[in-house]
């Protein structure tokens, strides 16, 4: 797991699973989108607490690896300002198989949402902002 | 005998406190006491469930025992992804 | 729906979905194994029948817009000879919301698998080569 | 009347029936009959629910009926990914 104020090289980190007894790779973009809740969001911000953020990201990421017959995976998040169409968080899984792979991957990026130390920040066409709690979180699970 | 704890403030607790951090002493002892008297200190009103605290940068439980000298992050609501 | 003969660049191919109100994306990529039912692969070759690959590819496609709530999505899978650790096939779904885009991504990648008419003939290391049936698709579906 | 068929061998079929394609003539009604009759002639053994066949570039169903003309594409289990 790393945290990166960044640019993420998606086709740099899936190279990092490449493993010749690995048959899938399940992978997972979350890009920003102009809309939420009904409103126009024009620009996004990352905080990131790095150190736990990324112990918390090592231990999903171990977890995975003990509940699902994978290989490896892989997660990288960013922080700061982001515009729309922007990759904010990659997850990457190579397992033998593709059912262990995409359901380690989900399970991966589902506690990466719920547990890490991110919050997220948008700025909306009306000139507000607003943190996004984590209701919408809880119901997107 | 008061314990002397740092306190780093998160996104919206950081906006909220209008500070970054702070050194508090206090009487309480365990981290869920810890987080009512600072909802009470500075008016925040995120239920204890949707919130997480550290310390000494590992996350802790809310039953977890405070010590003199430690430092505490609190975090709002998380909205990682 | 695209079958080609040469390498897949995944990042050209995911920026074909690239999208505003895309907040998700979840991808596939099958790899080239180097083992299989206790066999040692040395390569494959994936003989393909590109004008059916591709029009069921397309109406596989079809299907899952209509029965998840995605944006769009896009597959293309190699023929020819490949060589361990290649990517043979790749799928991408956008969506608003991530289970959307790992539902319809599986989707697409289960039949892909069962219908189109492809046909992948292993290289053993012991000199020996065989076409994979689909007795085994049907077992890891 | 007996009805002109060109039939494409595909994969292990192409392989088991030593020939790519071929002109034949037939008096079958049904794609499910034509694959019997193909079966027979190249000794062919992978069961019908494995295969697939095709007629003028179309997937058809077992049931769909067979025309003077017409191109059948012959599918062994396929097995893409």
């Amino acid at each position: 797991m790393k945290v990166i104020s960044t640019e993420i090289d998606i086709a740099s980190c899936s190279k990092l699973l490449v493993n010749s007894r690995a048959g899938a790779l399940a992978g997972f973009e979350g890009w920003v989108r102009n809309h939420n809740d009904g409103h126009n969001v024009l620009q996004l911000e990352y905080e990131v607490y790095n150190p736990i953020a990324e112990s918390e990201g090592d231990k999903i990421i171990q977890e995975a690896k003990t509940q699902y017959d994978i290989l490896d995976a892989y997660c990288v998040h960013r922080s700061g300002l982001l515009e729309i169409g922007d990759c904010a968080v990659w997850v990457g899984v190579s397992a033998a198989h593709r059912n262990e792979a995409f359901d380690a991957c989900r399970y991966i990026i589902n506690n990466i949402k719920t547990r890490l130390p991110i919050w997220k920040k948008e700025y909306y066409q009306n000139g507000d902002s607003g943190w996004v709690n984590c209701e919408r979180c809880a119901a997107e699970k | 005998m008061k314990k002397s704890i740092t306190v780093i403030y998160f996104a919206l607790f950081r906006e909220k406190a209008g500070i970054n951090q702070e050194v508090i002493l206090t009487e309480v002892s365990s981290v869920a006491d810890l987080f009512l008297e600072l909802k009470y200190r500075h008016q925040l009103n995120e239920p204890q469930g949707h919130c997480k605290i550290a310390i000494n940068d590992n996350l802790a439980t809310w039953d977890a025992e405070i010590n003199d000298g430690d430092t505490v992050l609190l975090f709002p609501p998380v909205a990682g992804g």
